[in-house]
């Protein structure tokens, strides 16, 4: 599947250099004063005795990709934003790994916050994403979102 | 009408990820579906026809697509 | 001047690779589901016609290293945080650098985000810094908080 | 007493950094700075005498240090 444009769905898990060159990439923006940054991570939870190895994530890619520009849309729409970036895993991502990657920038602390913690509740939400937790023992059972 | 049907999430340990099938509408596409599947009945399911959210029953066109989702549970 | 024991002071900016570290060395902690980073950066703000081109940062230390101590105490105090993270630049940073990182990281993302604007807002209204901004001439007016 | 006065922030445009003055306690010692350097005079100031904020006026000690300080400007 190739990249397509606002795609935020990566291969596995999301690299923390990703975050590092996303970081740089901004220090030519002189308008930035403030960035809110967002990390899902993959915990190994415990449930009945076995132990989350890693979670798999399936996407219906086409309905994401519509909403995500929905979501992008009102989230720019409703705040002064500089940037906004957002990662999101498909497929198998261990524990310890990252998973879910927003991003905000904006010339003062308080809309780039308040920005990136919405794209956050939206997405968890709104995103049509799958988790499915792998045991150490290869069973699984389907994630539910609280 | 003859529909593709795509499952997604929990419903993939219950459905073939993709098949086809004939239904009037969605109403009777999701009945015969439960007929068949014990486990899907009474499953709460988000249903998409041509990536586009139904929150009603609507009637089937030939080679529409229809998805069927459980709660999302991304991030 | 040696590098104390919680000692959030860096000379000059922080660099990118800095979080990237972070969030890398995390990778390691099972119990983490969030990560939650704030970051500040050097904006050319124009005042009268003239463009802001640093900050030079002075700081009280040894106020501020037990003021630190205070509100790191307090945020572990309220907020079940499996990690805490405070870097700030003292000395010359210029626009489009990073001067203030804040990193927390939990179980749940509620926590997280919450204890990383606390620390944001916290750091910002009760630690003794100040900010020279220096413009393109050279010449310069002390920076005030909102 | 003798004292070690330090100014911060904005404060050492209008004062050294470091440098040390006679005063009783903390009131007599911004009376004097304040007639030496106008621009001192009502300016919102935080004061801590040995590195503890004081809300009101302390007598000073020998040796005491007193760090003058403007409004945070931190982040």
């Amino acid at each position: 599947m190739n990249k397509e444009k606002n795609d935020i769905f990566m291969q596995g898990p999301i690299p923390p250099e990703r975050i590092a060159t996303s970081i740089a990439t901004h220090g030519r923006k002189y308008d930035i004063g403030a960035h809110s940054i967002f990390l899902g991570q993959i915990r190994a939870d415990q449930v009945d005795g076995k132990t989350v190895r890693a979670i798999d994530y399936s996407v219906n890619r086409e309905l994401a990709l519509s909403k995500m520009a929905e979501i992008r849309q009102a989230v720019f729409d409703k705040y002064p934003l500089a940037c906004m970036h957002v990662y999101h895993s498909e497929g198998l991502v261990q524990v310890g790994e990252i998973c879910f990657f927003v991003f905000t920038s904006s010339a003062h602390r308080r809309v780039a916050i308040d920005a990136c913690e919405e794209l956050v509740e939206r997405i968890k939400k709104e995103m049509p994403i799958w988790g499915k937790e792998i045991f150490e023992d290869d069973t699984h059972q389907w994630k539910t979102n609280r | 009408m003859r529909v593709q049907v795509k499952a997604f999430g929990a419903l993939t340990d219950i459905l073939e990820k993709e098949f086809y099938m004939t239904a009037v509408d969605t109403e009777e596409l999701l009945t015969v579906l439960s007929h068949q599947h014990v486990a899907l009945a009474h499953r709460k399911l988000l249903i998409a026809v041509n990536n586009r959210i139904i929150n009603d029953p609507v009637v089937l066109q030939e080679n529409d697509i229809v998805a069927l989702m459980p709660p999302y549970s991304g991030g």
